[in-house]
């Protein structure tokens, strides 16, 4: 039960945080939402200059190319930039967290030196194909089939919910290589290049009116054998230790993000007067000790994650099922505070409310985190 | 499906019922929601058609051209609408239809504005041909009405969140030509038909919520089978239920506190329930091209029309003490 | 849609409220909670005043005995009693609403005679053997084994729950005759009188420290075949019609009277300063409404039983579910304008709250009642 | 079954707890908890063995005999304390064992009573040998401690909610000899060990629950096999959780926020998980015999003592827009 940082940690965070304050002010205007190449430019860019000041794939392991921190030197680094107001990492998402996290830990030499040094300097962009369309929260059940001839696979199927999915390099992609398996048994792991002929991409406009993510087609097309990662019919496992990754620090972030907004909107509401609103008051009240738990079991998550070996446990579950709800109660009461100004589609906190919506939904919805928490926390059978 | 309560409507009632319904699926189909979606330009041909069936007369005397329907019966009409996502000024063409020319019959649209508390919002501005503000006064309870031309009223433009509801925000409120109205009225059947409308969207959702259980298939059944989505489709349907015994009740005694609580139970029927449906089509619902999102932001839009929820509390509260 | 009364209807409520105006301040004092025998003689007495005064089985058919009123008359019956601080209807709740209707329903002529006219004038009371400790919900896995001796069956088993077990003369009892056909198949329905030998009540202790209930055991307890109403294995049939009866007007004397809590709970708050809590204040506000509504529900539900002959529906379950829900947050609410008064067991509104508890619980937990309306009135498919 | 999250305990951390967890077991079984529930008076025997176990003398220096602990350790005991319902002022003993001679050591039991709000509540009355009261002042957050013997002392008896804590009513607050304390630390330390048990307590009905959804069958199968249950085990477990981080941190800060919200969060997890697992035990749960009400009714008590929601939202907010 320890909450104190060490001195080489308290070091690292110094050193951060002159870096952060040097850089910061000279980066470019912000590129438009919708402005896809700008905004793949803007973030490569940034990735870049982490590269260079030695902060590019902080957590991945040094033999990686990474820089082998600690997961508390990794929460300090997200907590840091958060608090700067540093870019997001944006379109680095999927090759930072997932796809190369899963090269590293289970691709071959020749596969890490390919692909991991263009992921770290921002020279090539992934993004990611697992959902489709018809399988939904039951993500084994896919249906993209690869299709073994000769030396490639031939690919065809849909994905959807892939972001970035217009200006990337490369798509991980899970794809199933035998039909005849059990579903979770019969699943590859692909790296596919969204230049290859045959891949079309959709843009989809989500509920907030954005199109952050797109549908992806794909006709026919040849992924060499080489590209594919673990060994046939492995992807699976392969692509869970990708996912463990995603729930583990992802939303370190956004925990400090809501806990900022949180005094946004407890001033505004002093400001406009609805701050005498005991009932919105306390609200806030209520979601301020909240964000402040949600934000000591992040710690906690971490700290833990630092003792097994990195790999974050499933108390992930335990923390998205509350973490989702709190977050769709701060823009409810973000509404609240604005009355009929949350009427106005234009306002910051309307988008961040709609798009809140889908934290219930996406990387697993509330129920079916409910049973991972239920069957492999609590042990009750299994069962629908 | 049908709701487990049918409330015990006259033969007549059914039959308003199920013309309306009849009308907004001939008139109003899913390419005309889609399409009033991409322009939120009003309909006139549908407007007129909607005046010709008596959608705005239903409460006149027949001698002056009306329906010589009720509350009761309008409240039945507008739970359509709401159901359907009608777009346009409906509470306010309904609530007008007497009092200004050529409403009742669908040839002139007008709008209304709350001019109770700011910001005072205006729905589908470009559409109106005359706007009629209610003024405010203490708590909303008393003041007059007023009637302008479009062009003297001067507005900010705003980016609605209801893709089917374009608003403009008055900048100041126009006293124009003084009307003789009931104001307390006028808003008690604004809130009536706006809560009515709430009660149909959300009895929409659960059967949308429904229908999606028992087709989309994951883990190999229909998700339906699952309790946790039982539940909440369950839970819903309990909401829609609670509202209309509301709704209905307050249609037919009219009385300002049955109004309140009828106008706070749709409220929240409607916006739940379109979250809960929204979580049952998972991903699906979280597309523009889902209709679920269209629910969820007017039901958003109508809860801050004509009473919000705290004031609503506050007032039933007192009336516990009175 | 309509709320208006008849004039027959109104004609009925003023002659009641006559009746009850000139009788109820004559009666005798209520005898304590723990005296049972004072108990069964009060009910019984207030059901003997109502059989002479024309009011005894308000809403059983007429050939029953009954006064074959209207549902709606019933409706204004119980909400009329009520609202004068009539005594309940007590000990005599089983034979009224469960054991009577189904006698009515499904007896012979002579067991009609033999059980039905006792039942009206207070004479005989009833209680109800059909919950098992290891059945619980599944009221249809019931154990408790009747097995065919000539002209008698022998019972064996324990049933729970059972309320005024200590003071009843008859038992309407579940058990199975036919151990080897589908569960709800081989049950019958038997009246079993209660000093029958074999035949032990053991009070049960419920939370609320107070034993509203009894276990009842069985030990060979032979019951004539001739008191089995309904055919053998049919039993499951014929009680469900007893159910539907309790779930359609067991609670409209309860709605009322949370109204009155309710502002009872205002004008407390008022007093003692705790109105000032806009939060507590709005909450009560909000309660309002929502017994309005399950008010409004309520004369619905019993409208449309009278268009349906007097089967109550499914809507019994909505109600139901909104009704347990509302009446717990009632005792919540009363435990915040008690503040640290709430910790006094000795307050009748904290004795409520822990009886409150069970409404969620009894009767089919709000679990089982989500399923019933997913189910019967959504028609999603049966699973879990 | 574990928690998903040990929150990196030290090793001497894990002993501790485990060491209470096995004393607790081995003099207040269940038998001996029933055995309370019928008579609350304390067992003097146990005071004394908890006393010598360093139970209260926990965080006392150790050349004052103490074992020279902190917080932390302490919310880690009663923690424990928590989920085995262990009846007695263990609060006022725990904070107030450096000040009253003999209550370190279990030899004397001292009771405490927050003056800050009416009604002034003195648990396990007959089994103190002295009172302390902390004073209110504005907000509570200044005043004095005074000592009294409990005959002079003057309170009416009430029957308390909770079978395991027999409550009196002061009438008068009696101001006896001061004490020289730090009452707003001791505020402080008061609500953190109170949220700690209640902690425990939200652990161990989540665990109760649990068990009885494995155990339970009906309809032939476990009952934790529907997914309704289930999902009310997965929100007690997260609600125990997120308490959890929250106490644990304030144990190690000491600021008054943290403690505030643990205690907030605290008392919500204890309350709605007692409630919750009563509901999943169903009609058995119901019964005296039963423990669940037994969790819920010290829940109920324990989130009036030190600092209750209504409070704790508003101090929370309050430091939102300082």
């Amino acid at each position: 039960m320890d909450l104190t940082y060490t001195e080489e940690e308290e070091d690292f965070r110094a050193r951060l945080r002159e870096w952060l304050a040097k850089v910061l002010p000279g980066l470019p205007p912000k590129p438009a939402a919708t402005d896809w190449p700008g905004r793949r430019a803007y973030d490569a860019a940034w990735q870049r200059m982490l590269y260079d000041a030695g902060y590019a794939g902080l957590h991945w392991p040094r033999d990686a190319g990474g820089q082998g921190a600690t997961p508390t030197q990794h929460l300090i680094f997200l907590e840091e930039t958060e608090r700067a107001g540093a870019p997001y990492v944006g379109a680095s998402f999927v090759g930072l967290l997932h796809a190369g996290p899963t090269i590293a830990a289970e691709g071959t030499a020749e596969q890490r030196a390919r692909w991991l040094p263009p992921i770290l300097r921002g020279d090539e962009i992934w993004c990611q194909g697992f959902s489709e369309p018809d399988a939904g929260s039951d993500l084994a059940a896919l249906r993209t089939r690869a299709v073994r001839d000769g030396d490639t696979y031939v690919v065809s199927g849909a994905k959807i919910w892939t972001s970035h999915a217009e200006v990337a390099d490369w798509c991980e992609l899970l794809v199933r290589t035998d039909p005849a398996a059990p579903k979770h048994r019969g699943i590859s792991w692909l790296a596919m290049p969204m230049d290859a002929p045959g891949v079309t991409v959709r843009p989809l406009r989500t509920l907030a009116g954005s199109t952050e993510f797109a549908e992806v087609f794909l006709d026919e097309v040849r992924v060499p054998v080489g590209n594919r990662v673990g060994a046939e019919n492995d992807g699976w496992r392969v692509t869970m230790v990708t996912l463990s990754f995603e729930r583990g620090t992802a939303f370190v972030g956004e925990v400090v993000a809501c806990r900022r907004v949180l005094g946004a909107l407890a001033r505004t509401a002093r400001a406009n007067g609805r701050w005498d609103d005991a009932v919105l008051r306390r609200r806030l009240g209520r979601l301020s000790a909240e964000f402040a738990a949600l934000w000591r079991l992040t710690q906690w998550n971490v700290s833990e994650a630092q003792g097994s070996g990195g790999v974050p446990g499933a108390g992930g579950s335990v923390f998205k099922l509350r973490y989702s709800h709190a977050r769709q109660e701060l823009y409810d009461a973000a509404a609240e505070v604005l009355g009929a100004g949350a009427l106005d589609a234009d306002h910051a906190w309307v988008a961040d409310r709609l798009s809140s919506l889908s934290y219930t939904i996406a990387a697993g919805t509330s129920q079916i985190q409910q049973n991972i928490v239920a069957e492999r926390i609590l042990g009750l059978p299994k069962g629908r | 499906m049908t709701g487990p309560v049918d409330f015990q409507l006259t033969d007549d009632q059914r039959a308003l019922r199920a013309g309306t319904r009849e009308l907004l699926a001939g008139r109003f189909d899913r390419d005309r929601l889609r399409a009033s979606v991409d322009d939120p330009a009003l309909d006139r041909a549908l407007w007129r058609e909607l005046g010709a069936a008596g959608f705005f007369a239903l409460r006149l005397p027949e001698e002056a051209g009306g329906v010589g329907l009720g509350l009761p019966e309008a409240a039945l009409v507008f739970e359509e609408a709401g159901r359907a996502l009608l777009p346009g000024p409906l509470v306010a063409c309904q609530v007008l239809a007497g009092v200004v020319d050529g409403v009742a019959t669908g040839e002139k649209i007008v709008g209304l504005c709350d001019g109770a508390g700011e910001p005072w919002l205006w729905e589908h501005p470009a559409a109106c041909d005359e706007l009629i503000v209610a003024d405010g006064g203490a708590q909303g309870r008393t003041g007059g009405a007023f009637r302008s031309a479009p062009d003297r009223v001067v507005c900010a433009p705003m980016a609605s969140v209801d893709p089917l509801t374009p608003l403009a925000r008055l900048t100041d409120l126009p006293r124009g030509e003084p009307l003789p109205l009931d104001v307390p009225r006028l808003r008690r059947e604004a809130a009536l038909l706006t809560a009515a409308q709430q009660l149909g969207s959300a009895a929409r959702t659960v059967e949308m919520a429904v229908g999606h259980a028992r087709e989309r298939e994951q883990f190999g059944v229909p998700v339906g089978s699952f309790q946790a989505v039982k539940h909440l489709c369950a839970q819903m349907l309990v909401r829609a239920e609670i509202a209309r015994s509301a709704v209905y009740a307050a249609a037919v005694t009219e009385s300002v506190l049955d109004v309140t609580g009828a106008k706070l139970l749709a409220d929240e029927a409607a916006v739940r329930n379109a979250r809960d449906c929204l979580q049952v089509h998972g991903g699906m619902g979280f597309t523009w091209e889902a209709d679920v999102h269209l629910h969820l932001k007017r039901a958003w839009l109508r809860a801050e029309c004509w009473g919000v929820a705290s004031e609503a509390e506050e007032l039933l509260a007192a009336a516990l003490v009175d």
